[in-house]
């Protein structure tokens, strides 16, 4: 049952992480406090479930969807609010997307109501068994896409011109500025990068998760739990810092009973910022 | 002569409060209670989230304990101690609260304190629901025999946690405070001890808080873990220090007064616009779209930007003078 | 006080590595009670860390720090500050939402618990250092000359023994430099001993250094009066390239 | 900083404004302040119309409930002003919504007291808030009738103005014993509960019952709604081989953990339930096959033999498409007890109505009512099976409609 547990627990956490991964562009590289993120998590859920009632489109393939629209969604929430404060204290970025998380919450609740939609798929409690584990076919498809949009975003944030420039900005905006970045444009991009994994992030969580308008508020801290866990700005932190949170919910609910998974969430989170504030893998910050 | 006409304006506002129970119905005395209750808890906040600019987003953890330590403690110990009660262990446990999540700064501190009232909230549900009955309610005694006597106990919080805060930030401890919040590393250059400012402040915070924790459960009459130890409870009395002006005497009451009757006349008015579908969320919507504002275009608050106003008129004036005697 | 031999500040075989390089290595200098020492050296050979160091916001990998006679390693920033040691920032630090006269009497209450005997001695230094014709306005609104100004006096306030100034004239108007050059002439005649920081205003070096201590890449190169430093071969052409005309 | 003395007279004026506008806010009783509240002030017993106060959740966690109630109250108030309303008056409703919250519950019999000058309180849905209601209802004086709430301690106040429709926790819990003991072949039981104040109190219910009907409670598991997955947990439950699992569940969990037992291959003799999330009739569609042979515990069910079940049932698929559950059927008894009690009281009295209330005896399509001196209805709890996507009544005999068929485990289910 150890096994069956880690197993379990890894297949959760790949869940964690990717909801925890836009989050690491916007807070670990940005340095933008978005405190909205989980709302963000939700509208690509509510996306996702539009199109699979409205037109019957399998999740796995609405994720294209809801990366683009939640894309455009973040980079017009940027340009509109977050921009105008991004140089001010970060109280106010705390203050400004807590507001922007209320106002996605109840205008989903205006639209959707607060019923728990979910919707039932073939294969969502199907499992595979081999070796006597269990491996359910809805986490494992989540956890391979989780695995290649980590790939892609670690590939697109390390490899490519506008990542190199992202990471710039996160270094120093001043200078990065001076060599020719337009920083402006590129944290846009970027904050909108971060909102679009969100969304994805959603797509993957409905199958096995409902949506309502609360589920946004316990997202977003999730994420931040997963971001500082990991380490600022690295991918690769927030994936492990995922799949930690992942096995430990798993292990805490199995030996000690389910609602421990939260409460150890909780003290390993405060233990980690007491003891290593840089997290596992990231700068230090204290 | 200055020091007198200091004194006008909380004196004005007092007989407004004292003489509003003989003209309110009782829904209205209710208002003002929650007026007041979060107005004080407000003040209890703006020394640690205003004055010394370390944004607390987990006060509920202070104000459940102060519920629960008032509800588990009245009926044995009766009505006042355990309202001390309520406060010593709301200090008490603000201490290793403060000490884990003082070591971080920003963004992570508000985390910490989020993480530290979530844990408290499944604690007072799940772990401890022998003592607390956790979501099944507990019971709580009243503070007071008639219920309308809670208007007065709510008012006389809300001026103990205005006066208690007032002092101190217009004291050497607020000038203190106030450096912490510019910048932590220049205020040590000036013998500042900051860490144990921080939670000097938080001590005291955490003392008011409790203590308004007690007069709410006593109030309501029964509190349950997500009435008291919730995020909301967190977040409106951050917001409602924002909204009037964090860092400003005055700003809590005003951002209480507002949101409180705001909330009230959109749960009314707005309530049976049916076409917006879910009208209570509108309400919500427009709330979150107030925060939004205020974030951007009066970041100081409403106090906070009047006081800022007329200072930018009164330095204009000096400066003119000035300027004709360089 | 300090005993006879003890020199007011020992900084004794000091090293500071971050990662692999070594930013402060084997540095030893010591400043008389009343001496005014300056460090000179190109950007980035470490003269903030040093400073740093003192005050304690890093704290040495190896070596002692002796202040008074006794070693300061180790203690916190406002420990460090209470035994006497002032500091301003090489990047300016007001306390920007607080008036002038706020930002003074945070260094009064030092001293003090009472407010008007804060307000009392805040004036009186923001006569001394010129500073009262801006008494109420935001620190934050003040140009960079009188936020460097209102620094010194923030630390004045302390009535430090030792002063640290990082940079006190980089990037002043050469009027404001020489303002500045008489206030600092008025404190070392007051006696209170300094450490200053300067990068290329070699003038404020000349009129009123008693020593100077030159480092380049994290190691002391030369030590002297300012006279002798400036004409010190190694001086000369680790830092400044080409003779100074002096 | 420090406020300079112009700022603090201009703030003056601020804050002395604001209190004007309050201050006039607050003229008068409050019957029509000028903070713009709806225009509702009409006295409860104004001219020809009589408004009845109704708390419940409109938004927050239990607004599914919420509407359900609304439901039932809407039926009935369309057949009683059909058949001339109270006390000769067309009655209106005003629903006033609790936000799932205790406090604002409290704040709403406030509001109905005083802008209402409410006479009778219905509602509201969860026990949370009807605690914080009851409490209100006895310092005001006047009745509150509880439709839903099935915690114990909502009529252990001590107050004389709570009448409880439905039956409570300990009901479901006595009615689930009951059956196991005539099966006679169960031992241990796992109780797996939500962790807000419905689950707890059941819980707290059947560890009581269970201890005096003599089967071991073997183990005891509490979740949140919000956990993303329940897997892990009933594999503890799975472990300790309990012959019954007894769940206390709202819908989306309800379904979301018969389906992880199957998947997991959690077997028991009997999956029992304290209604709830398992007799909400949407329940045997979302769950599929993995509802099959639960048992639940419940308060009504459209096959029930009272005269009028069937009707409402068509009533309320009529008028809304969907399918009522016993929530809706509660509402809509609270609201012909409410205008029963006033008729005997004979006129809009908080007073004279309790009294009519504490002496009634009637037939409603819920059941026959009769509150006891505590305030609680003694109402049957019958258990239906779910027998190829059915509610099927097994429990008690006189009620049943069908025989109770025994669970296979999940392998040897087609």
């Amino acid at each position: 049952m150890f096994l069956q547990t880690i197993v379990n627990g890894l297949l959760l956490g790949a869940l964690y992480a990717i909801v925890g991964m836009g989050l690491s562009i916007v807070f670990g590289t940005m340095r933008i406090v978005n405190f909205a993120h989980g709302q963000f998590v939700m509208a690509g859920m509510y996306i996702t479930y539009t199109l699979f009632t409205a037109f019957g489109l399998d999740p796995y393939v609405s994720a294209l969807v809801s990366f683009v629209l939640c894309f455009l969604l973040g980079m017009a929430v940027y340009r509109v609010a977050i921009h105008r404060i991004i140089r001010g204290p970060e109280m106010n970025h705390i203050l400004l997307t807590a507001g922007i998380g209320l106002m996605l919450t109840n205008l989903a609740q205006m639209v959707y109501n607060t019923n728990q939609l979910t919707i039932n798929l073939s294969y969502s409690h199907r499992d595979l068994v081999f070796g006597g584990l269990r491996i359910n076919i809805a986490y494992l498809i989540s956890f391979l896409i989780a695995a290649v949009v980590a790939a892609l975003l670690f590939w697109f944030i390390m490899k490519t011109e506008t990542g190199r420039a992202i990471r710039a900005i996160s270094q120093n905006a001043a200078a990065a500025a001076l060599s020719g970045i337009h920083v402006t444009r590129v944290t846009m991009l970027a904050f909108g990068l971060g909102i679009a994994v969100a969304g994805v992030a959603g797509t993957l969580l409905l199958p096995i998760h409902y949506v309502d308008p609360s589920v946004g508020d316990a997202f977003s801290l999730l994420a931040f739990i997963i971001v500082v866990l990991g380490g600022m700005g690295s991918i690769l932190g927030s994936a492990i810092g995922g799949l930690l949170i992942g096995v430990i919910a798993q292990l805490a609910s199995y030996y000690l009973g389910q609602s421990y998974s939260d409460v150890l969430t909780y003290v390993v989170f405060l233990l980690v910022l007491l003891f290593k504030p840089s997290g596992l893998l990231g700068r230090s910050r204290v | 002569m200055k020091r007198l006409r200091a004194w006008i304006l909380p004196i004005l506002v007092l007989i407004l409060f004292a003489l509003i129970p003989f003209t309110a119905s009782f829904y209205y005395q209710q208002i003002f209670f929650y007026i007041f209750l979060f107005a004080g808890v407000g003040f209890a906040w703006n020394l640690v989230g205003g004055y010394a600019g370390q944004l607390s987003l987990g006060h509920a953890a202070f104000f459940g304990i102060g519920a629960y330590a008032y509800a588990l403690l009245a009926p044995h110990i009766g009505t006042g101690p355990a309202v001390l009660a309520a406060a010593v262990l709301s200090t008490v446990s603000a201490a290793p609260i403060g000490l884990i999540c003082f070591r971080l700064r920003g963004p992570y501190f508000a985390l910490a304190t989020i993480a530290v009232a979530q844990l408290l909230l499944v604690l007072a549900t799940n772990q401890f629901k022998g003592l607390t009955q956790g979501a099944a309610g507990l019971l709580v005694q009243g503070m007071v025999p008639d219920p309308s006597l809670y208007y007065w106990v709510a008012l006389g919080f809300m001026v103990v946690a205005f006066a208690v805060t007032a002092l101190l930030a217009t004291s050497k401890t607020g000038y203190y405070l106030m450096a912490i919040r510019e910048d932590e590393d220049t205020a040590q250059t000036v013998t500042i001890n900051t860490p144990l400012y921080k939670l000097y402040a938080l001590l005291v915070s955490a003392l008011l808080t409790g203590v308004g924790g007690s007069i709410f459960a006593a109030n309501l009459g029964t509190i349950q873990p997500n009435d008291v130890f919730s995020a909301a409870i967190s977040n409106q009395v951050v917001f409602l220090a924002i909204l009037g002006g964090a860092g400003t005497l005055y700003g809590p009451l005003v951002g209480a007064f507002i949101l409180e009757f705001a909330s009230d006349w959109l749960k009314n008015s707005v309530a049976n616009v049916t076409w917006l579908g879910d009208a209570n969320a509108f309400a919500f919507f427009l709330y979150g779209l107030l925060i939004v504002l205020v974030v951007m275009y009066m970041p100081a608050g409403i106090v906070g930007t009047v006081a800022k106003w007329r200072k930018g008129r009164a330095a204009h004036v000096h400066a003119q003078r000035t300027t004709a005697g360089v | 006080m300090s005993t006879h031999n003890e020199p007011l500040l020992a900084f004794d075989h000091v090293k500071k590595h971050f990662g692999g390089l070594f930013v402060t290595n084997d540095v030893s200098f010591s400043v008389q009670q009343g001496e005014v020492l300056f460090i000179i050296g190109p950007n980035g050979a470490g003269k903030t860390t040093i400073f740093n160091l003192i005050t304690g916001f890093v704290t040495p990998d190896e070596g002692d720090i002796r202040f008074e006679g006794e070693s300061i390693k180790g203690l916190k920033p406002y420990q460090i500050a209470r035994r006497g040691i002032g500091r301003t920032f090489q990047i300016v630090q007001p306390l920007a939402n607080m008036s002038v006269l706020d930002n003074v009497m945070l260094g009064a209450f030092a001293h003090t618990s009472s407010k008007h005997e804060a307000r009392r001695q805040a004036d009186e230094i923001l006569d001394l250092t010129g500073l009262g014709k801006w008494r109420d306005r935001m620190a934050g609104s003040l140009p960079l000359a009188g936020r460097k100004r209102l620094e010194i006096a923030r630390a004045l306030a302390t009535r430090p023994k030792l002063i640290l100034l990082d940079e006190v004239c980089a990037g002043l108007t050469p009027t404001e430099a020489v303002e500045t050059i008489q206030l600092l002439k008025q404190l070392r005649d007051r006696g209170v001993s300094a450490i200053g920081g300067i990068e290329h205003v070699m003038r404020v070096v000349m009129e009123i250094s008693d020593r100077v201590i030159v480092i380049h890449h994290g190691q002391k190169i030369a030590e002297g009066t300012p006279q002798e430093v400036t004409s010190h071969p190694d001086v000369i052409e680790a830092y400044l390239g080409a003779r100074l005309e002096v | 900083m420090h406020n300079r003395r112009p700022a603090r007279m201009l703030a003056t004026l601020t804050l002395a404004g604001l209190f004007a506008l309050a201050g006039c806010g607050t003229s008068g009783s409050g019957a029509s302040g000028g903070s713009g509240n709806t225009g509702g002030g009409s006295a409860g017993s104004g001219d020809n119309t009589l408004t009845l106060g109704v708390i419940t959740s409109i938004t927050g966690a239990d607004s599914e409930f919420g509407k359900a109630q609304k439901e039932g109250y809407e039926v009935a108030l369309d057949e009683i002003n059909a058949a001339g309303g109270i006390l000769g008056k067309q009655v209106k409703l005003v629903y006033l919504d609790d936000k799932s919250s205790a406090q604002e519950a409290a704040k709403d019999v406030d509001q109905l007291v005083s802008q209402y000058h409410a006479q009778i309180i219905l509602g509201p849905y969860s026990s949370g808030s009807a605690l914080a209601v009851v409490k209100k209802a006895d310092t005001y004086k006047i009745p509150d009738i509880v439709p839903t709430a099935t915690a114990a301690n909502v009529t252990q106040t001590g107050s004389k103005y709570v009448f409880r429709l439905c039956a409570t926790s300990d009901d479901y819990a006595k009615a689930i014993c009951e059956l196991l003991k005539q099966q006679g072949d169960a031992k241990t039981m796992a109780i797996v509960h939500e962790d807000q104040n419905f689950g707890t109190s059941a819980d707290k219910a059947m560890v009581n019952y269970a201890k005096q009907y003599g089967f071991e409670v073997v183990d005891d598991e509490s979740y949140s709604t919000k956990d993303l997955d329940y897997k892990a947990m009933l594999q503890r439950v799975k472990q300790k081989h309990p012959d019954v699992i007894y769940f206390a569940s709202y819908s989306k969990d309800a379904v979301a953990l018969m389906k992880q037992a199957q998947e997991i291959d959690l077997n028991a003799k009997y999956f029992t339930a304290a209604g709830t999330g398992f007799s909400v009739g949407t329940f045997p569609q979302d769950a599929g096959p993995a509802a099959e042979y639960t048992l639940a515990a419940g308060q009504w069910d459209p096959s029930a033999k009272w005269p009028g079940a069937k009707e409402f049932y068509d009533k309320v698929h009529a008028k809304f498409g969907d399918y009522p559950s016993y929530h809706d059927m509660e509402a809509y008894a609270a609201l012909y007890v409410a205008k029963e009690a006033i008729e005997q009281a004979g006129a809009y009295d908080g007073q004279k109505i309790r009294d009519a209330l504490a002496s009634l005896q009637m037939e409603t399509a819920f059941g026959p009512v009769h509150f006891d001196s505590t305030g609680q209805n003694a109402h049957p709890v019958i258990v239906t099976q779910i027998q190829n996507g059915k509610f099927v009544t097994v429990f008690p005999s006189d009620a049943a409609t069908g025989k109770l068929l025994p669970t296979p485990p999940w392998s040897q289910r087609k």
